[in-house]
Formats: structure tokens, sequence, C-alpha cells
């Protein structure tokens, strides 16, 4: 259960720094989906209801999926001036690990783990970001981390909201109304 | 209501030591001062003077205020014979209405501020010659004032007694301005234009309130009966003849003695006061 | 009876409100029909049922509380003293001054508010009160023109504030701020600070110009004497209701000297300005500031003479607020209502500040100094009146003769009653906040009937004497009326004896009056100001202090500031 | 229905508005219901809360252009929805998840800033909630969970969009878009319910619980001086309104971190007149004309309003407040005191810019004095229907 736990903090945070990396549809999905497959390993792995673990993974996947109708065509990955969000990816590895810090022992702290990661990674990428369509999926992230620190509610939550944002257009409006 | 009272006080009001009294012993006063600048020619100044007075008086509002405000003030001040209780004295009473009468006088001063600024500062040394034995001997009464003879007081009676002396012909309208060169006419004392006639012509209903509250709170009080009123009103025309002589003298001698030696004067008073007060 | 004596007066008066305001509304300009009146008769119900309800004090609680305040009101000796004096201040200016309906309403209800808060039962209602009162009245002011209203504003605004600490600190240490109800020991020093300095503000008895002297300055004085008839006596009741809480003291002996000498430095330093005033108005302005800083000379003493005399002193303003916005802006009559109001004899503000001072003599030697400085401030509040006839009369206002008629017939008349006030009303407040065992220094007697009254350090028979003085004067002017010569001057009779035309005189402008005397510290303030304005911040250190910079990221919801916030708040809570 | 439709007399707006009103419209009943049992949970404050905000959202339809209407009706009742919602669900770290899409529905309004500076705020308020409450109750050494107190009191601040997590406010920006959809609407609800929901179970530890109420107090007391300087002195007009709603925040802020009832009073007295008074004035403020010379009474005595004098609603809050300030310590009711005194000066500006409303305005207008009035007068029964 440990090394699920562990796989899925690991597959979750990759995920979310993927996400962070990416300026374009196909690459903000990936991502979005490989940290909602992640996170719910790892709450699956620490003994949550497995119907929410599952929820959680439907609605990151369906929310990845909504992603792809808009926003800029193709993967926009490591484009120039993505270095800091690289270095960013790491430090709050580093972080999240120094905020579980003893609870890395068991399934639960490393689920809590991942879950921290997402949450400050997608946070950092919301604050920086311009565009609407890594905001809303940065937004998405940023509420599957935090439903993922949390039980069952906390992850049908996470699931519903990434749906809801999900729905929202990624297209950028035109003029100063964007 | 006490109508026996408001009757006897009326009495006081208008005739004695009120109005006709004032009014006398300020005439009697204005001829002296004439007498003793100019001799006759002055006597005849100071008579055309009152009779001046005399024939505005009905048309001149100010004049009659003061009057009444005067004759109040002698009110307050305890003389003989008054036919209401000469306990009713009151120096604060006395110091109000002398001070209302005063300025009834000063509002002729505008334009020339110099002399209602000198009347004011007057006034003020005035008040703490007046009331710094009252402060030693926590009463206002004049006659209580008058019969203190405690050792302990004597030297705050003696300077206020001084420095009221010094004040008097500033609180009364007299000239105390320096005037150089030897000799004035008595004229010079009246009709010195517009400005200050009104406060000239005042001045006569202020000689007794302001002589006698200084004899009846200095001096222990005469005894009720006439020789006890003709020794107050001996009093009263000594203090008034010791102030006209001393602004004579100032004059003459070019000093403006009352207004450079009343203010510290008035320190000293109320310094002594302050000594007294907390040494009994 | 005593239920309707407390009742009745402020219904009538909201009633009123609401009448002319519905009036206003229907076209019917009634304002004054319908406010003065009900001013009058809420004076008169209070009065005879008082008296007929035989004087008993009476207090009426409620289950309910208002504005999280417990809900009651009471009505004794103290209140009912200070509800007549603000009820007759208000018919007054109710009756002479004219008032479009909205405002008669709004004025009518300020009063109504005044007279509630007066009988209000606790501290923290007294001070929900007192901001209702600041509120109408800031809105009264600023509904006749902008000028001064921010002054004042900010001066009742700390006020009420200051007030609500003092009950909320009364509620924590004493359970409650019921005035009968709480512990003597809860009124600590502090407290009364508070208190005592809301009362202030509220009065404007403070050495310096206040929203008092400033609201008189204003082109329509009407509003302005209506925050003062109400506002200063408010002030003032909580001095008296701070007697009632400490038992008859308040919380320290040293506090009577520091009052007491506040007092008579705020009595001095308005007589200064009035006799440094450039217009008849800035002279009137002083009036009451003087009569409130004797008066607050006199209650802060702490003896029941003192308390008594402020009392009287009291009514004598009021009367005063009433009057004065009434008085023609030049003449003979002007300056003898001035007089009047500036503590002329035998008018009821003379004997209020007669004995004031002789309380003050009489409470030991150094009250008795400071008494000696009130009359110094009466004596120059005098001088300033015989200034102000030199001053150029604006043709402005003609005032109200019938008005002065009665508001100076007023105050002569309770001149002349002052032994009787002095007995059946004054005293009994007297007997009944600082009763003589309560105090340690000089406990003096007061005796008080028709003929006048009497204190141990000087009598002053106001009916007698006073009475003749009143009777005599009247006479005399009424004479002079007859006798005035066609062609004279008719407003200021006062020429020389070459009958020097008055009018020349009256050429003289404000500028060339100057100021019987100059104080050293006349333009301090302004000064100061300048001061203040010229500092900056030395040019080596401006490039580390910059709010405005830090104001700028703060409020433009920069990332970085608030991650920069969140963090250095982290590691404070993390160390 | 035909009379609706010709009150509204607009086109139809987008249908995911009428979809997203309906559900909120139906959310906000659900939540009234507590159906399902268990998971949503609407505490007795925040149904008063509820009862003030459904007039500010009438008055937000009323005020505005005959053609918005049924959007804005839309918009206000997807408000109300999100704000029952994040009152009712008991689990914190939903709410703070739920916090996140509520954030980017109000954000993806037509506006003029992007949609990204606009979620910003509540996102980190989000973030900052969630983590707190994730590291409160997980088990670990003493700091982490100071460190959770301080991102749940953070969190709290940020969704209001309080100092230091101030949003930029422009000119003519929708109402909906605006700082007041968070600092005027939503945020109440939360902080209304939030130290329920900390107290519940106990789950602060003494030195958690001192963490929190020091920082709402530390807080409270620094937007209370913003707001009451800023309000006052700053050149633009709508800042100075949300400054205006800082010196609300500072006493609610200051009342919940006391953790006194009277002071819990007081915040959630603070928090209904924000909603039934400031929000509805501030929204008057936008349609009003500028003040005439002669202003009329009706807006002078907005100045007392808004000032926080008695017989308004602002009175009994400042007395609730200082008393439980005085009660735990008396010097932290100076900055109080001072924030009460200096109120008098921003009101005159406030009110000015209300300027003398007529017609529909007017009628507005008399609603919120009443409104206020009612606060002001009776604040006990409202403490009663709130259980406080």
């Amino acid at each position: 259960m440990e090394a699920a736990a562990a796989a899925g903090a690991v597959l979750a945070w990759l995920g979310v720094s993927l996400l962070s990396l990416a300026d374009a549809r196909r690459g903000l999905a990936l991502g979005l989906v490989t940290t909602a497959l992640g996170l719910a390993l790892a709450a699956a792995a620490s003994g949550r209801q497995p119907s929410a673990a599952a929820a959680l993974a439907a609605g990151g996947a369906a929310g990845s999926l909504l992603r792809l109708r808009d926003g800029e065509p193709g993967w926009g990955l490591m484009r120039p001036g993505s270095t800091p969000r690289l270095v960013a990816a790491l430090l709050v590895f580093l972080a999240a690990v120094l905020l579980v810090g003893s609870g890395l022992g068991v399934p639960t702290g490393v689920a809590r783990l991942g879950a921290i990661a997402v949450a400050l990674l997608a946070l950092l990428r919301l604050l920086t970001v311009e565009r609407r369509s890594p905001a809303l999926g940065s937004g998405a992230a940023l509420a599957l981390g935090l439903g993922a620190l949390g039980g069952g509610t906390g992850l049908m939550a996470a699931a519903v909201a990434a749906v809801a944002l999900g729905t929202l257009s990624g297209a950028e409006a035109p003029g100063p109304g964007r | 209501m006490p109508w026996g009272d408001v009757a006897l006080q009326l009495l006081a009001l208008l005739v004695y030591p009120g109005a006709l009294f004032t009014g006398a012993v300020g005439a009697v006063c204005e001829l002296g001062i004439g007498l003793l600048l100019g001799g006759r020619a002055g006597a005849a100044e100071a008579l055309r003077h009152l009779v001046g007075v005399l024939r505005e008086l009905p048309g001149d509002p100010a004049a009659l205020l003061a009057w009444l405000f005067a004759s109040l003030a002698a009110c307050g001040s305890s003389v003989p014979l008054a036919p209401a209780a000469s306990s009713d004295g009151n120096l604060l009473l006395s110091a109000v209405a002398l001070a209302a009468a005063a300025w009834l006088g000063g509002m002729a001063f505008s334009g020339e501020e110099g002399g209602a600024r000198r009347l004011l500062l007057g006034q003020l040394c005035w008040l703490v010659a007046l009331l710094a034995p009252a402060l030693s001997a926590l009463s206002l009464r004049p006659q209580a004032l008058g019969a203190v003879t405690v050792p302990a007081l004597m030297p705050v009676k003696i300077l206020s007694g001084l420095l009221y002396l010094l004040c008097l012909p500033v609180l009364l309208g007299v000239p105390v301005e320096p005037r150089h060169g030897i000799g004035e006419p008595a004229s010079g004392w009246w009709s010195r234009g517009g400005a200050a006639a009104l406060s000239t012509r005042l001045r006569v209903f202020l000689w007794l309130p302001a002589c006698g509250l200084l004899a009846s709170a200095e001096v222990p009080p005469p005894p009720a009966d006439p020789t006890g009123a003709l020794r107050f009103l001996g009093v009263v025309l000594g203090l008034a003849a010791a102030a006209v002589g001393s602004a004579a003298v100032a004059r003459r001698l070019g000093w403006s003695l009352q207004l450079r030696l009343a203010p510290p004067l008035a320190g000293l008073v109320l310094v002594a006061a302050v000594v007294t007060m907390v040494t009994s | 009876m005593s239920l309707a004596a407390m009742l009745v007066p402020p219904a009538l008066l909201a009633a009123a409100a609401i009448l002319s305001w519905s009036l206003g509304h229907t076209g019917v300009g009634a304002g004054r029909v319908v406010c003065a009146p009900a001013a009058w008769l809420a004076a008169g119900v209070e009065a005879v049922a008082w008296w007929w309800g035989g004087r008993v004090p009476l207090e009426l609680s409620l289950p309910f509380g208002l504005a999280g305040a417990p809900l009651g009101v009471k009505l004794d000796s103290s209140i009912f003293a200070l509800q007549m004096i603000t009820l007759l201040a208000l018919a007054l200016l109710f009756t002479f001054q004219p008032r479009d309906p909205g405002r008669a309403a709004l004025a009518s209800l300020v009063g109504g508010v005044a007279l509630g808060t007066l009988a209000a039962s606790s501290l923290s209602l007294t001070a929900f009160g007192l901001s209702v009162c600041s509120g109408l009245v800031w809105t009264a002011l600023a509904w006749d023109e902008r000028t001064e209203v921010g002054a004042t504003w900010g001066a009742l605004s700390l006020a009420w504030v200051l007030l609500l600490w003092a009950a909320v600190v009364l509620e924590v240490v004493g359970g409650t701020s019921v005035y009968s109800a709480v512990p003597v020991t809860a009124l600590q020093a502090p407290v009364f600070l508070l208190l005592a300095a809301a009362a202030l503000l509220c009065a404007g008895a403070l050495p310096w110009r206040t929203w008092v002297s400033l609201v008189w300055r204003r082109a329509r004085p009407a509003s302005g004497s209506l925050a003062v008839a109400v506002l200063v006596p408010l002030g003032f009741s909580l001095l008296l209701r701070a007697y009632a809480l400490g038992a008859g003291q308040w919380p320290g002996g040293w506090l009577h000297p520091l009052l007491a000498g506040l007092g008579a430095a705020t009595a001095l330093a308005a007589a200064g300005r009035a006799q440094a005033a450039g217009s008849v108005r800035a002279v009137r302005a002083e009036a009451v500031p003087l009569g409130a800083g004797l008066t607050l000379l006199g209650l802060a003493l702490g003896t029941p003479l003192g308390v008594a005399a402020a009392v009287l002193s009291l009514g004598g303003l009021g009367l005063v607020a009433g009057l004065v916005p009434l008085l023609p802006e030049g003449g003979l009559v002007a300056s003898l209502g001035d007089a009047l109001a500036f503590g002329a004899p035998p008018a009821l503000v003379f004997g209020g500040w007669l004995l004031c001072v002789q309380a003050a003599l009489e409470a030991g030697p150094v009250t008795g100094l400071m008494g000696l400085v009130g009359v110094f401030a009466w004596s120059v509040g005098l001088a300033a009146v015989a200034r102000a006839t030199w001053l150029p009369a604006p043709a402005a206002r003609s005032g109200s003769p019938v008005g002065l008629a009665v508001g100076a017939g007023l105050l002569l008349a309770a001149g002349v009653g002052l032994g009787g006030l002095a007995s059946l009303v004054a005293a009994p407040v007297a007997s009944d906040l600082a009763p003589p065992g309560s105090h340690g220094a000089a406990v003096s007697y007061l005796g008080g009937g028709a003929v006048g009254v009497t204190v141990p350090s000087g009598s002053w028979p106001a009916g007698a004497l006073g009475g003749a003085v009143a009777i005599v004067g009247v006479v005399l002017l009424a004479i002079v009326g007859l006798l005035r010569r066609p062609g004279r001057e008719p407003i200021r009779p006062l020429s020389g004896v070459e009958g020097e035309p008055a009018r020349a005189r009256r050429s003289v402008s404000a500028l060339e009056v100057k100021p019987l005397i100059e104080p050293p510290w006349r333009d301090l303030r302004d000064r100061l100001a300048t001061r203040l304005r010229g500092l900056r911040v030395p040019s080596q250190y401006r490039s580390l202090v910059r709010p405005n910079a830090v104001a700028a990221a703060a409020t433009r919801g920069r990332p970085w500031f608030w991650a920069l916030v969140t963090l250095a708040l982290a590691l404070v809570v993390t160390r | 229905m035909t009379a609706l439709r010709a009150w509204f007399r607009d086109p139809r707006p987008g249908w995911w508005l009428l979809l997203a009103g309906a559900a909120g419209a139906a959310m906000t009943l659900l939540c009234l219901l507590g159906r399902p049992p268990g998971t949503l949970l609407l505490p007795p404050p925040s149904r008063v809360l509820l009862a003030f905000s459904a007039p500010a959202v009438a008055l937000m339809v009323w005020l505005a252009p005959r053609g918005d209407r049924l959007e804005r009706l839309c918009a206000g009742l997807v408000g109300l929805g999100s704000q029952a919602v994040l009152a009712s669900v008991p689990d914190l770290l939903a709410v703070a998840v739920l916090l996140v899409p509520v954030g980017f529905a109000v954000a993806a309004r037509p506006g003029r800033r992007s949609l990204s500076a606009r979620v910003r705020g509540p996102a980190l308020a989000a973030a900052l909630l969630g983590l707190g409450w994730a590291l409160l109750r997980s088990p670990g050494p003493a700091w982490l969970g100071r460190l959770g107190a301080l991102g749940v009191a953070l969190g709290l601040v940020a969704v209001g969009g309080l100092v230091p997590y101030l949003q930029e406010v422009e000119d003519g920006e929708p109402a909906e878009t605006s700082y007041l959809a968070w600092t005027g609407f939503l945020a109440p609800a939360l902080a209304l319910v939030l130290p329920f929901r900390l107290l519940q179970g106990h789950l602060l530890t003494p030195d958690e619980g001192m963490v929190v109420g020091a920082v709402l107090v530390g807080l409270g007391a620094l937007n209370l001086a913003w707001g009451a300087v800023g309000a006052w002195r700053t050149a633009s007009l709508a800042e100075a309104w949300r400054d205006s709603f800082l010196v609300d925040w500072g006493f609610a802020l200051i009342g919940l971190g006391l953790f006194e009832r009277d002071g819990l009073a007081a915040a959630y007295l603070a928090m209904l007149a924000v909603l039934g008074v400031r929000t509805p004035l501030a929204l008057l403020a936008r349609t009003a004309p500028a003040a005439g010379t002669s202003p009329r009474p009706l807006a002078l005595v907005l100045v007392v309003l808004l000032a926080g004098a008695a017989p308004f609603s602002g009175f009994p809050v400042r007395l609730l407040v200082l008393r439980a300030a005085t009660e735990l310590a008396w010097p932290l009711a100076i900055p109080l005191l001072m924030a009460m005194a200096l109120a008098a000066a921003h009101a005159l500006r406030l009110a000015r810019a209300l300027g003398s409303p007529r017609g529909r305005d007017a009628i507005g207008l008399a609603v919120v004095l009443a409104v206020s009035l009612v606060l002001g007068l009776v604040p006990g029964i409202l403490r009663g229907l709130g259980g406080i």
C-alpha cells in the first residue's frame, strides 16, 4: 500500500509539474488527468473510500477532456521562460516533504504529500499565469489537490469542481473583458 | 414676597448710599478736583461740567445705567446707617457692578484702544487688590474684611490697599498719562475730546463706590451712627484726594506711575496672599 | 404624576416633530405654530407634574433593550432641572426663530431625543442618546450650511465614542452601567476621565475654541443655537451623573482641582477670545463658553454650594443660548442683551457666576485662586461687551424684539428669583448629588429665599436689591425711550458731550479695532500647523521610508506581495 | 410569468446562465431545507444572513438597467446559492474546494480585468483555508498546527479580499465581478460559519486558538486602520467604498478573533450590516447622481449611518466589540476607538458620493435606512434569531 501511495503521490506531482510547464490544451489536459489519477491512486492506497477516489479520477479525467475543447492548440511544453516553473516544481516538492515530515512513514502521510505538492504548485501557477486556459487547468488541479487532502466529501467536491471548471470556456475573450 | 425688604433696598439704591448719595459725593469730589488743581476757575469748570452732565443725563441711557450700577456697587459696600442690613454687603457684587459701570464709560473709547486697554489692565489689578484679602480671609463681606486685624493678614491688607490706591485713578477715569511740562489747566481733567468725554462724565458716579469699597474693606467698620457715617465719608474723601493727588503728581513728574507699578505690585499681592493662605 | 413628567415632554416634542413634518409635506408651513407651543407645553407639564407629584424620584425600567443597552428612564431633581433648562431654551428658540416645517420638525426631534437622553437610566443608554443627538444636530447644521460642521461633527463623534467606552468599562468592571446599580467602587479615575472628556467635548468647556464658539459664527445661527441649547446641558449632565455614580464624590480628590482649573482656564480663554473678536457675533459666540467655564469651576468643586451654583449658572447658560440668537447685531438693546449674557447684574447669569466664584473661594485656597481667575474672565468679558459696541455691525439681522424682551425678561426674572430657584431647584440637586457628608472639603451652607441667597462668604439679596435694580433699570430705560429726542442716533446714544456722531465711530472697521489684550499664544496654532506641514523625511531616508509604494503594492493585488506577507507571518508563528 | 417577462423585458441571457441561476435557487432551497441531511446544514446565523442577502440581490436587480435584469437575477441567484452552500457544507476542506469553482464562476463574468487576475484572490483563499485545515488535523509537531491555524485565519481574510490580500479596484467595474461579490456578499457567509466550524469539536489546541485569535485581531486592527484612513484619504471613490467595507470587516475580525460571546455577536451584526446596509449602499452609490449644492436631509442622515452612529446599524457593533475588547484587554479598545472616531471623517465623503437620490434610488435608500434602523435599534431580536 505504501508503494502505491508513493507512486500515486509522485505521479500527481509529475502531473501537476507537467500542468505548470504547459501552455497549450494538450499539455494542460495531460497534466490534469495525470494529477487526478495520481491523487486518486494515493487516496485509494491511503484507505479512503474507493468510490470517492474513483470519483476524483473521473472528475479529473472529465475536466481534462473538457479542457481539450478550447485554448491554444498543441502541447506548449517548456516554452521559453518556464525555467522558474521547473525550479518551483522541485522546491514545492521539498516544501511538501517538509510539511508532511514524520507522516511520510504511513500511506496517509504519503498521500498528503502528493496532495500538498499538487495544491501548492497549482496555486503558484494560478498566481502567475495570465491566460484563461492555463488558469482554468491550474484551478482544477488546485481543487483536486485540496480535495485529496480531505475525506469522502472533499474528494467528491473536488471531482465536481474539476468538472465545473472544465465547463468554463478557456477561449480568451476579446478586448478588455478578457 | 417681602415687600418691606424691597422697599428698604429701593430706598438704599435710590437715596442712601445709592444714587443720591453717590451723586452728591461724586459732585463734591469733582469740585474738589477743580479747587485742588485750578482754584476758583477750576471749581467753576468743574461746576460747568457737572451741569453739563445733569443736562445730558435724561437722554443718555449709558450714563443712567452707569449711575444705577454705581449705586448698586455702593449698596454692596457696608456704609454706616444704610437702610438695608450692612451684613448684606458683598465685595464681588460691588466689584462686578463697578466694573460694569466703568465699562459703560469705556464704551466711549472707540478708536483709541489705549484708554480701554489701560482701563482693563487697571481693573484687573484693582480686582487683585480687592479680592486678595478676601482669598486669605475666605470671606467677601466688606465689614468682615475690614474688621480683620489678624497680624498674619496685615501684610496682604496693606499691600492690597496700596495697590488699590494705585489703580483707583485708572478705574475712575482720572487722566494718568505722563504729561511733560509744568502746570496743566484744570479743564484738561474734563473736556478732553469726545472719546474720553463719556468716561469723564460718568466718573462723577464712581467716586463713592470705588473709594467706599476700599474704605469698607480695609478700614475697621465705623459704628452705625452719624459720627460713624461722617468718619466713613471722611475716609472716602481722603482716599479720593489721595488718588487724585497721586495722579496729578505723577503727571507732573512725567511718570506713568500707576501703569508701571500696578502689575508687579499685583503679582506681589497675589504671592503674599498665597503665602498667607498656606501659612495660616 | 412623576411618570407624566418623565414621559410626556419628550413625547410632546416627538409628536410635534411628526406633525410639523407631515404638515410640511401637505404644504402647510406651520412648523413654528406646532413646535413652539409643544415646547412651552412640555415645559409646563414637566414643571407641574414634577411639583404636583411631590418631587419624588422615579425610575422606570423596561424588559427589553435598545441598541444593546438596557432601556430605562429616570427622573430626579437634577434631571428635572436639566430638562427644564433645555426646554426653556428650546421654547425660546422655537417661538422666535423662523424655521421651515422640515427644520422645525428636526429641531423638535432633537429636543425630544435630548430630553430622553437626559432621562436615560444607564450610561450606555446615555451614550446611545448622545450619539443620536450628535447625528441629528449634525444633520440640522449641515442642512443649513456646510461651514464649521466638520469640527462640530468630529468633536461630538469623539464625545459619544469616549462615553461609549466609559459605559463599557463600567459594565465590565461593575457588571452594569445603570446609574442606580453601579457599585461605587466601579467608578475609578480612568473611567471618570473618559466620562469627563466626553462631557467637556460635548459641552465645549475646553480652553480653546470649541464647536460651541464655531457654530455661532455661521451665517445662519438657527441650528447652531439649537445645538448649543441641547448639547451643553447634556454635557454637564454627565458630570452631575458622575457625582451620582460616586455617591457624591469623584474618584480621587485631585480630579476636583483639575477640572475646576480647567473650568477657570476655559472661562479666561473664552473671555480672551471675546475681547479680541472681530465681529459682534464672534463676541457673542464666547458668552456660552465663558459661562460653561465658570459652571465647570463651580461643579468641579464637589461642595454642595458648588453644585448648586453650577446648576443655577447652567440655567443662565440655557437662557443665554435661547436669548443671544435673538439679539440684533447692534445698538443699545443688543449691548444690554450682551451685558446680561456676560454677567451684568441682576440677571440669572450674574447670580450663577457670583455663586460659582463664592463657592470656589469657600472650597479652599487653591480653588479660591481659580475663583479669582474666574473673576478676571468675568471682568474681561464685560470689557469685551463694551468693545463690541465699536465693532462694525452688519445689517444682516435685526433680531426678534419680542423674543429679546421675553428672553431678557426671563433672565432678569430668574435673576431676581435666584433665592427661590436656589432653594427649590438647586439646593435639592446639591443635596441629592453632593450631600454635605460626602466631601472632605469645606461644606458650604446655601440659604435661599424670596429675599435672595445667603452663603457664608457673602450674600446677594437678589429678590430685594436685585429686584429694585431691575425695576429701576426698566423704568429708566422706559423714560429714556420716551425722552429720546428726534434726530438723535436711535440705537447707540453714547455720543460724547460734543455730540460726536456715533456713526463716525461705527465706521471703524473690525481690523482697526485691535484686541484689548494681545495674548502671545494667539497664533500659536497656525504656527504649529505650519511647522508640522513643513516636516519631511530626511532625504537620505526617503528611499527607505516609502509608504506610498507599499500602499500601491498592497492595493493592486500583486501576488508577490501576498506571498511575501504570508511567508512572513508563517515564519512568525512557526518560530 | 408573462408579467415577470414584461417587467424584465430583456433578451434571454445565455442558457448556461439561466441554468446556473436555477441551480443557485435550487441550492439555496436545499440548504434551507437541510437536504440531503448531514451533507448540508445551514446554521441559524447563516439563515438570518441569507435572509439579509435576498434583499441585497433584489436591490441589485431592481437598480439594474431594464436590459440586464434577468442576467443580474441569474447572477444573484448563483451568488445566493454559493453563499448558502459555503455556509452549509460542514466539512471545511470541502468548503475550500468549492471556493475554487465559485471563484472561477465569479471571475468568468465579463469584466475589465482578466479572469486569471480576478481569480487569484479566491484561489489563494481556498489554498490557505484547505492547507491550513489539513495541517490543523494532521499529526505532527506543534509548529505545524500553528501554521495550519494561521492558514485558516489568513484564508478567511483572503476570501474577503481584505488587507493584506486586497484586490485591485476599478471604477465602473460591474458589481457582480468587482470586490463587492466577495467582500460584500460571499465572504460574510464564510466568516459567520468559520468560528462555529473551528469551535465545534474543539479542534484547536490553546496554542492554535491563540494563533487564530491573534491573527484575526491583528489583521482586524490593520483593516480598521487601513479602511478608516483609506476611505478618507484615497483619491478613487470606488476604493473609498471598498475601504469603508474594511472598517466593518475590521470590527468583525476583531470580534471573531476574541473568541468571546459579545465579540461573536459583534461580528454577526457587522456581517449582517455589510450585507443589509453597506453592500446595498455601495450598489446605490454606483447609480446615484453626484451630490448637489444643497443636500437633502435623507442624504445627510446617511452620514450618520455611515459613521456608525446611533440609531443605525454601526452602533451596536461598536458597543459589543468594545465590550469584548475591554473584557479581554482594555488597550485593545484604543485602536477601535480611533477607528470609530475616524469613521466620522470618511462618512462625509461617502455620503456625498451617494448624492441626493431620487425616484427608484430614493426608495432603495429608504429601505436601506429602515434595515439599518432595525439592526441598530433591536439587535437583541436578531441575535435571538441567529442563536447568538
